[in-house]
């Protein structure tokens, strides 16, 4: 039992090293850059060599700013909202593996936080969660467009999951598991999925966007129209919470999407290492960690180049385009693989 | 272990269960009951189902609770008094009634499965027993009509509610729908 | 399944009984009036020509009337309940006036109706499968099923197209069959229950019914349950109030097929069901029972007298009527029978072709008070022939249908029970009185409201759905012998056998006798000498 | 095997003390300075207008019910990732029904505009 | 091991909550919240029993139980905002048009 | 061609009329409706002509007899046959030669009418009938044919059915002929239920076998024979007009005249008659009903010869006269006399039809008019209606030698030999036949013109087609008396011996009539006859001729104004009946659908739905409309059902 403990507490450790300590810092650089590159501007540039420090000074400032309770607010919900915010996001990693079994003091490890069944389901099931931080944050700010906000962003939260379960369950069709590693065992004896599954992989991508409030499906947060929705009223840490979910979900979100559609931890012609157990698990960490940071910047680079949808049009997206087809690629593959040609 | 874990989730359950049926804040009772839900998924991993635990979480926290939270913003009923809680009590008789049944059935239903399951031991799980697949080939075997079934009614729900809550035409919609 | 559907789409009782109500289904995504009328006038006319079809391929040696039987597929093995359909002499006339009238009765209601008509189209089919159903049931379990199928149209067509007070008519009516009828689905689930005590295996079929010899207790309950139900629907004299105010308020064609059809079931369960299974309880309740056929006779004559309106007048000569018929049911003698059973036809033919006229006159004056009337007949000629022709039709006018129904029931019932006849022969009398009081008051006399002096005659669509009645009600006032043959068999070996079973003691438990197999089994080519 | 989800439990709770344990940490670290301007609701600096609780639109409502429906769709559907090969193609076609009987009610919330959100009330001056 | 017994009298008691929720409380959406606890319990104890008879129909109807509550609380709300806009209300003790 | 093969085609032929003529519709040329309403009849009289020669050529030793179809089957067995023997063929002959020549006489009268080819279908109709009633070979032909004339006379009374009157006696005619029906039914079903066959032939012979069929009692105290022959004749005096069932014949009058020759005076209402006579073995074997038979014939006869005194409708007159002549014809059916009834239906279907024909010239000559008051002095311009009319009125009076005084006489004989009161009454009812006929004669023909000036403008002797007819029939009242001429004359009594065969012999009873009386008493009985019908036409033309007019009316009026008044009023019979049957009936048929229907079976419904709504509200105080409470109450049933579960 304790074994399995440590490893766990590992594993997770591992994790919240790879969101908190290396993916939300280099994140925020390159969004704040790249955004600035994108802009034609030179961008943050005075805190460490190409302003590689300004993470960090963001980081000090949330901590140290005053954390402002308006008094209108239904405090104990507002109070809530970010810890909520936060906990889909820094649990749903369980379920996504990261490398091959490996063998530690005679016990074979698989390279999962949670080692179970649900597998992929169980990753939808705590994701679905996200959407009580949204409504809590916007109805306890008692401010009309925080609450605008939190419906929009609930309802687009919905509609899209939608598009993405669906889409997830034309991955396991073929597989027979909603295990993870076995997806990506899959994807090893097969093609990557997103090449049968071109369908579903755009759904997922698209959705993945949606659900993570990215531009251009951040209406929720559409600075123009709603003052920042639902976090109008948040700020410091509490803010800093959200934004921190955010990230995480996206790159939780991205994470499954390469495990999904890419080959998981598996890099093209790269085989992790067979020699010690850590080194294996960091090199296949690694491959993950690799594609995660590809789709992060797709995210950044999606952000500041396309433009934001209207409200209608998203929804319109969501129920009569991507449902539609995460249903034709649903079935698609069910008759591919009865067919035997997956 | 277990036990402990067990104790942890009912604990909070019944807690949240109060809160639940106590607040006088629709939105907190609605939060409430996610954590029951959830806390209930817990136990259904701990009894074995965690595959309902998952659809626990993913249907019924996940969307099907949501959907009273809309409601309740769209119609508003979160903090005024729309409800009319804070109107003068009437039919107390209403509510020692139910006092009166529900100690009754308490006591009884509580006596009952304590003196029935009091010493009941459990062999230990098996793996072929948490296993999904042979629930998943009950439910496409022997229950393949009432699986069909359930798209009818989920048709017939979804036409209802439809129907029934876009009733155009009165002033209220209009009113509330330049809002959107 | 299969072969349920394989017996449906054959030329078998089941297809005949399950057309119309099938053939409704379409009527739901039928939307235009016209369209909806020209499909009923086919889906009937149809109905007549497998009628037809059915009878011509399984005529045997007793005419087009044999007995014939679909194959019986069990329905609910559990209680052994079958899907069992039996035709004889005694359901075939009158399931055939059954489908005749369904064509006369959307032809002559072509203008009347002016709303929902696919609905009402659907009434009138599903009508009609439970009208056959209940006649060619022979299983009591699938024939209460058809009664109460019965029910539901008929309720829903006084209920939607009726007059004023359509609620409270077809509530009434609802009402009063319903609490027959679920007396009688206790007896027949006793007598099922009982069954399986003696016999060991659950069985409804009637066959296997009439095998059970019943103390005489079980039998008086028994019997009650069932003539009850029986007799609210024929309906005999102290419960006969639903029948005039569901005429009343019911639109033609559905005061023409209650009178013309569904009464018939209440007679012809009593005939069926109620005599053959129960033969010692019904002898005992015979003279009670024969005081209120002959009450019905002069008493539903007597108040019909008194009517102003036209369609009440009408309503209560069923209860005079059906009291003939009842007359000639519990006479038990073969010719009383004869006439009872050609008497239930006629009823429908003339009383079908009264309200019928009752109808087309309604839906000119939108009244049916005699005040309102008087001198059609200068107007109104082939109106006023053909209300003459049906009126003396049920008065019981020599070489019209109506004698020959009240003659042989007379005849077969002097023989039986002697002076109950002469005192229904009196209502003869009456029957006159009060039919001539209606064409006095309606199409006799000066003509003096104005309103009535631009009333057009009968159209060619009215003529054409009076004509074949009327023809049929001379045919079978000349030449009854056609129409009566068919049925002999099937009566006589019904009477027999009930006679046979009165002549043994009634015994004290419940117990199995043997039966010699009905005429249905034993008509093999063979036995064709029918002597005159 | 419940123990296999331990961890997930774990993760929920680390999840939950990191989230509390920013949170701790920016209350401690910051200045609280408060006074009523800074703790009134942001509205562009005024005071609440309106009331913040306003009726939306029912066209979210109904987004709702269709997600429920179709996540409950997807959650039935799920066991057949399982049994797919398994039992082949009379169970493609039951799903396919399924499927179908789900899609009908789609079609009519589709027809009947129940999926257009937010359009319908900028056109409330439709006639 | 936990005993069955704990689970069924955890289920009781939610159960009950549920019952005295649905009974006393004027609000028709907690009224329905305290359904949808009620239900929760009663899948709770399905779930027991599954666990205990070894018998994985509990859990299936667990399933089925779900499909209901969600249809239910579909028609159930919509039935709420159609009552809202009518009579501006969703406190039953004023909604008894029913009464005679 | 076998005549007996041709025999349907008798009754057939106008029913086909009929049909033609009902179809063709009433825009037919009224030549093609004439001609086939004309034809249907002639070809009826020429084929009943060829059968009776064939018959009564062949020594009439065998009737004829042929089935045309089995009406029924199975254990009952009952044809639609026909029987050509002594009785029908001379009603045979009386109909198809006094019908045909009515419709002739109708082509004239009715040619101005609206209804023309109405009326030829109903009389076709009614020809058809009467020939099913008389040709029939079993009691239930002659009951289609029974029924059928009543139903054709119910539609001929009411043929001006615009108007108020006719519809309604009509009416009063078909109901008072059920009333009779109902008894005729009566004896019909004792009769099959006994010896289960209706044909004639086979039933009265076994009747003449049954040996219990006079003793006991069957029904009422009476023997099965009296039972049955009691109920025929209660039909028979429905459709013959008798006591107490005759209110409908004067009533009848309300109808075109031919009709009224036609039906209600030649044929129809002879029916009775000719019923009882074929069933005589019945009436033989049942004396006390004969004698009830004798006597309401008997006292019909002089009742409504009375009231004939104080009519003052022409057709009335004759109604009346009719009325009372059918009592004789029953009166001698009662005294076993049946041929010389027989012989009477013949000889009177001639001059009654004479009678009416001539009646119905005058009215049409007065432009409708029907009132002798408004007559007088119409010899002049009607001389062949005139001459006629005294013929028949001559006849009917009883005089030597016209047809009415041979049958009269005889019955009179036959009357004196059986029973002396009844031959007083008979005797009586001659005198005052005799004076209300010239009574008529006079008020009508003789004096000054009394109506209005218009109508004397119009007066005119009757197309060709309408005399002719009376011409005929006048020379067939000459002749026709002949064919049973007293006994006392050589080759007397033929008519008897005719219809002897048809006459069955039971006991003692059946002694050949006529033969009893010694011709001394013969004698003498033709001179006291003779001498009534000259007493009365002697008083009669005191009383109103030489121009005197209505003034003896008036005189009698004044001096005996309560008996006139009675007269004039019928006997108040009508009122009588109306207090006595109709009010009572009517006021049973309030109390029926008014106090049981409404009243007693509703109200019992009303109690049960009462109690029931009662119930519902009382329940209903648990119905707060709270959806909570009823959760509750339910909530509770479940805890008890709990409690009950595990107790």
């Amino acid at each position: 039992m304790s074994v399995d403990l440590t490893a766990a507490l590992l594993k997770i450790a591992l994790f919240l090293a790879f969101f908190l300590g290396t993916l939300a810092p280099i994140m925020v650089w390159v969004e704040r850059r790249a955004c600035a590159l994108i802009q034609d501007r030179p961008g943050p540039n005075r805190l460490g060599p190409w302003g590689l420090l300004q993470p960090l000074a963001d980081a000090l400032k949330f901590i140290f700013k005053e954390d402002i309770t308006p008094t209108e607010v239904e405090k104990p919900l507002f109070l809530l909202a970010p810890v909520l915010a936060m906990l889909p996001a820094l649990s749903t990693f369980v379920v996504l593996p990261f490398g091959p079994p490996i063998e530690v003091g005679g016990r074979v490890h698989n390279l999962v936080v949670a080692d179970v069944e649900s597998g992929v389901l169980l990753f939808l099931a705590l994701s679905s969660l996200g959407v009580y931080a949204l409504v809590s944050a916007g109805y306890s700010s008692n401010n009309k467009f925080s609450l605008l906000g939190s419906i929009r962003a609930s309802a687009q939260l919905i509609s899209y999951e939608l598009a993405l379960t669906l889409a997830v369950l034309g991955v396991l069709l073929p597989v027979g598991t909603f295990r993870l590693d076995a997806v990506v065992a899959y994807q090893q004896e097969h093609l990557w999925n997103a090449v049968p599954q071109a369908i579903g992989f755009l759904v997922f991508l698209v959705a993945m966007f949606a659900e993570t409030n990215r531009t251009p499906f951040d209406l929720p947060e559409a600075e123009s129209e709603l003052v920042a929705g639902y976090h109008t009223e948040y700020s410091a840490m509490r803010f800093a919470a959200f934004m921190a979910a955010e990230y995480i979900n996206m790159a939780a979100l991205s994470a499954l999407c390469a495990t999904l559609y890419l080959g998981g931890w598996k890099l093209p012609f790269l085989n992790p290492p067979s020699g010690p157990w850590a080194l294996t698990a960091l090199v296949s960490f690694s491959g993950l960690a690799v594609k995660v940071i590809l789709f992060m910047c797709l995210f950044v680079w999606v952000r500041w180049t396309l433009p934001r949808f209207r409200y209608d049009q998203l929804m319109r997206l969501g129920w009569k385009v991507l449902l539609p087809l995460s249903i034709v690629n649903l079935l698609w593959v069910a008759v591919a693989t009865l067919q035997g040609w997956m | 272990m277990q036990l402990a874990v067990f104790a942890l989730f009912a604990l909070l359950s019944l807690v949240s269960a109060v809160v639940v049926v106590a607040h006088k804040n629709a939105v907190y009772s609605t939060m409430s009951l996610v954590v029951v839900l959830v806390s209930s998924a817990a136990l259904f991993v701990l009894l074995g189902a965690p595959f309902i635990a998952t659809l626990q979480v993913l249907v019924y926290a996940g969307a099907i609770v949501v959907l009273f939270l809309f409601v309740i913003m769209l119609l508003n009923l979160g903090r005024e008094n729309a409800t009319g809680e804070a109107e003068a009590p009437r039919g107390s008789g209403q509510k020692w009634g139910t006092i009166l049944g529900a100690g009754v059935f308490a006591g009884t239903l509580l006596a009952l499965i304590w003196r029935t399951y009091g010493s009941d031991s459990l062999e230990p799980l098996q793996a072929e027993a948490v296993a999904t697949k042979p629930l998943a080939t009950l439910l496409f075997s022997n229950y393949i009509l009432a699986f069909e079934v359930i798209g009818l009614l989920l048709l017939v729900a979804v036409v209802a509610a439809s129907v029934v809550a876009r009733r155009v035409g009165s002033a209220g919609e209009a009113e509330a729908e330049k809002e959107g | 399944m299969d072969t349920f559907l394989a017996l449906a789409a054959s030329d078998s009782l089941t297809r005949l009984v399950l057309f119309p109500a099938v053939a409704a289904l379409p009527l739901v995504f039928l939307r235009r009036e016209q369209v909806v009328k020209v499909y009923l006038l086919v889906v009937s006319l149809l109905e007549l020509g497998l009628a037809a079809l059915y009878l011509g391929s399984h005529g045997g040696a007793d005419g087009p009337f044999t007995a014939s039987r679909d194959a019986a597929l069990s329905w609910i093995p559990r209680w052994g309940i079958r899907w069992e359909l039996v035709a004889d002499g005694i359901s075939w006339p009158l399931a055939l006036l059954a489908i005749v009238l369904v064509p006369i009765v959307v032809l002559g209601t072509w203008k009347g109706i002016s709303q929902r008509w696919p609905a009402y189209g659907a009434s009138l089919l599903v009508l009609t499968s439970g009208v056959l159903g209940s006649l060619f049931a022979f299983d009591l379990f699938l024939f209460y099923v058809f009664w109460e199928v019965m029910l539901v149209p008929m309720y829903l067509i006084i209920g939607i197209w009726g007059g004023e007070r359509r609620i409270y008519a077809a509530v009434k009516f609802f009402l009063f069959t319903m609490a027959g009828s679920l007396l009688m689905l206790v007896a027949i689930l006793w007598i099922g229950a009982t069954y399986f005590r003696v016999a060991g295996t659950w069985s409804f079929a009637y066959e296997d019914l009439l095998r059970l010899d019943l103390p005489a207790g079980a039998q008086l309950w028994l019997f009650a349950g069932f003539a009850l139900a029986f007799l609210i629907k024929v309906p005999m004299f102290p419960v006969h109030t639903w029948l005039p105010d569901a005429h009343v308020e019911a639109p033609t064609g559905g005061s023409v097929l209650l009178a013309g059809i569904l009464l018939k079931l209440g007679t012809y369960g009593y005939l069926r069901f109620a005599m053959p299974l129960f033969p010692h309880a019904s002898a005992q309740a015979r003279p009670l029972l024969l005081a209120l056929a002959i009450t019905g006779i002069l008493y539903g004559a007597l108040v019909a007298w008194m009517q102003p309106d036209m369609k009440k007048l009408v309503a209560y000569s069923s209860v005079a009527h059906l009291g003939f018929v009842m007359l000639g049911l519990l006479a038990a003698d073969v010719v009383a029978w004869q006439g009872a059973l050609i008497q239930m036809v006629n009823h429908g033919l003339s009383t079908g072709a009264l309200f019928l006229l009752v109808g087309m006159i309604y839906d000119r004056r939108h009244t049916k008070k005699f005040d309102e009337f008087g001198g059609l007949a200068k107007v109104m000629p082939v109106f006023a022939f053909f209300l003459v022709f049906s009126a003396l039709a049920s008065v019981g006018l020599p070489a019209l249908n109506g004698f020959v129904g009240e003659f042989l029931i007379l005849l077969g019932s002097y023989r039986a029970v002697g002076a109950w006849a002469i005192a229904a022969a009196f209502g003869v009398v009456l029957a006159a009185v009060y039919l001539l009081k209606m064409l006095q008051l309606t199409i006799w006399g000066p003509l003096e409201k104005e309103e009535n002096k631009g009333l057009s005659d009968l159209s060619l669509r009215e003529v054409l759905s009076l004509a074949p009645l009327a023809v049929l009600m001379l045919w079978i006032g000349v030449a009854p012998a056609g129409f009566l043959a068919p049925s002999q068999k099937a009566l006589e070996a019904t009477l027999s056998q009930y006679t046979e079973r009165l002549k043994q003691p009634v015994p004290t438990e419940a117990r199995l006798i043997a039966v010699e197999p009905k005429e249905a089994a034993a008509a093999s080519p063979g036995q064709q000498e029918v002597a005159r | 095997m419940p123990h296999q989800y331990f961890p997930v439990l774990l993760a929920i709770g680390i999840a939950l003390l990191v989230g509390v344990g920013m949170l701790v940490a920016s209350r401690l670290a910051g200045r609280q300075v408060g006074g009523r301007v800074k703790l009134s609701t942001y509205e562009s600096g005024m005071p609440l207008l309106d009331i913040s609780h306003k009726r939306l639109s029912v066209a979210f409502f109904l987004v709702a019910i269709d997600f429920i429906v179709f996540d409950l769709e997807a959650a039935f559907l799920y066991p057949w990732a399982l049994v797919m090969k398994d039992l082949g193609w009379p169970l493609f076609w039951a799903v396919v029904a399924f499927i179908a009987l789900i899609l009908v009610g789609y079609a009519y919330v589709w027809r009947k505009g129940g999926l257009n959100i937010v359009v319908r009330g900028r056109r409330a001056v439709r006639g | 091991m936990v005993p069955i017994s704990y689970y069924l009298l955890l289920a009781g008691m939610l159960f009950i909550i549920g019952t005295l929720g649905a009974l006393t409380r004027r609000s028709g959406i907690t009224i329905f919240l305290s359904i949808e606890l009620m239900l929760n319990s009663v899948n709770l104890t399905l779930i027991a029993y599954s666990r205990l008879l070894g018998d994985r129909m509990g859990q299936l109807i667990v399933l089925f139980v779900m499909a209901v509550a969600a249809a239910e609380a579909a028609v159930g709300l919509a039935l709420f905002i159609a009552i809202y806009r009518h009579r501006h209300t969703i406190d039953l003790n004023r909604l008894n048009l029913m009464r005679w | 061609m076998e005549a007996q093969n041709l025999l349907w085609l008798i009754p057939a032929l106008p029913f086909l009329g009929a049909i033609v003529n009902g179809l063709l519709g009433p825009r037919a040329p009224k030549s093609a409706t004439t001609a086939v309403a004309i034809g249907a009849p002639f070809l009826s009289l020429a084929v009943a002509l060829y059968c009776l020669f064939q018959y009564l050529g062949g020594g009439a030793s065998e009737p004829l007899a042929a089935t045309a179809y089995h009406w029924t089957t199975g254990p009952i067995a009952i044809d639609i046959s026909f029987l050509l023997d002594p009785l029908s063929s001379v009603m045979l002959f009386v109909v198809t030669f006094v019908g045909f020549l009515i419709h002739v006489y109708s082509v004239g009268y009715m040619s101005h009418e609206e209804g023309y080819q109405r009326y030829f279908a109903y009389l076709n109709l009614f020809m058809g009938s009467m020939l099913l009633l008389i040709l029939g070979s079993n009691f239930l032909v002659l009951f289609v044919g029974w029924e059928g004339v009543g139903l054709c006379s119910y539609l001929l009374i009411g043929y001006y059915y615009q108007e108020r009157v006719p519809p309604a006696a009509g009416k009063k005619a078909f109901i008072v002929n059920r009333i009779g029906d109902f008894g005729f039914l009566a004896g019909l079903l004792a009769l099959y239920a006994r010896y289960g066959t209706l044909e004639f032939g086979p039933l009265f012979h076994k009747i003449a076998e049954d040996t219990g069929v006079a003793a006991g009692t069957y029904a009422l105290g009476l023997s099965f024979a009296s039972f049955v022959a009691l109920a025929l004749f209660i039909g028979a005096m429905g459709k013959s007009a008798q006591i107490p069932l005759y209110v409908w014949l004067p009533d009848a009058m309300a109808g075109p005249t031919p009709v009224s020759a036609l039906i209600h005076a030649a044929t129809m209402v002879t029916a009775g008659v000719y019923m009882v006579s074929r069933a005589n073995v019945l009436y033989q074997l049942a004396p006390g009903v004969s004698m009830f038979v004798a006597a309401i014939g008997g006292v019909t006869a002089i009742f409504a010869a009375t009231i004939g005194l104080a009519q003052n409708d022409i057709k009335k007159v004759l109604a009346y006269s009719t009325v009372s002549q059918l009592g004789y014809m029953f009166m001698a059916a009662g005294l076993g006399a049946y041929a010389l009834a027989i012989f009477h239906v013949g000889t009177h279907a001639f001059f009654k039809a004479l009678l009416f024909l001539g009646s119905g010239s005058v009215i049409h000559a007065m432009g409708g008019e029907q009132d002798m008051r408004s007559m007088g002095g119409l010899r002049k311009q009607l001389p062949w209606t005139y001459r006629t009319f005294l013929i028949g009125a001559l006849a009917l009076a009883g005089v030597p030698p016209l047809a009415g005084f041979f049958s009269k006489d005889a019955i009179l004989g036959a009357a004196f030999e059986h029973n002396k009161l009844l031959w007083v009454i008979g005797v009586l009812t001659a005198g005052l036949t005799a004076f209300y006929m010239f009574r008529a004669v006079f008020l009508t023909f003789f004096g000054k013109f009394r109506g209005t000036h218009e109508q004397e403008h119009h007066l005119h002797e009757s197309p060709a087609v309408m005399t002719v007819p009376l011409v005929i029939l006048a020379l067939g009242t000459l002749v026709v008396g002949f064919f049973n001429l007293p006994p006392v004359f050589p080759g007397g009594n033929g008519f008897v011996h005719f219809l002897q065969p048809v006459i069955a012999h039971v006991g003692e009873a059946g002694a050949e009539e006529g033969h009893a009386l010694s011709a001394g008493t013969e004698w003498a009985l033709i001179l006291v006859s003779v001498a009534v019908a000259a007493l009365g036409i002697f008083l009669a033309s005191r009383v109103y001729g030489g121009g005197r007019g209505t003034a003896g009316d008036q005189t009698f009026a004044s001096r005996f104004a309560g008996l006139y008044r009675t007269l004039s009023n019928k006997y108040y019979v009508d009122e009588l009946y109306d207090r006595v049957i109709v009010k009572p009936l009517a006021w049973l048929a309030r109390v029926c659908w008014k106090v049981i229907d409404s009243l007693l079976i509703e109200g019992t419904l009303g109690v049960g739905t009462f109690l029931t709504e009662l119930t519902g509200d009382l329940a209903r105080f648990s119905t707060t409309g709270n959806v909570r409470n009823y959760a509750l109450y339910f909530f509770l049933g479940v805890v008890a059902l709990f409690w009950w579960m595990i107790l």
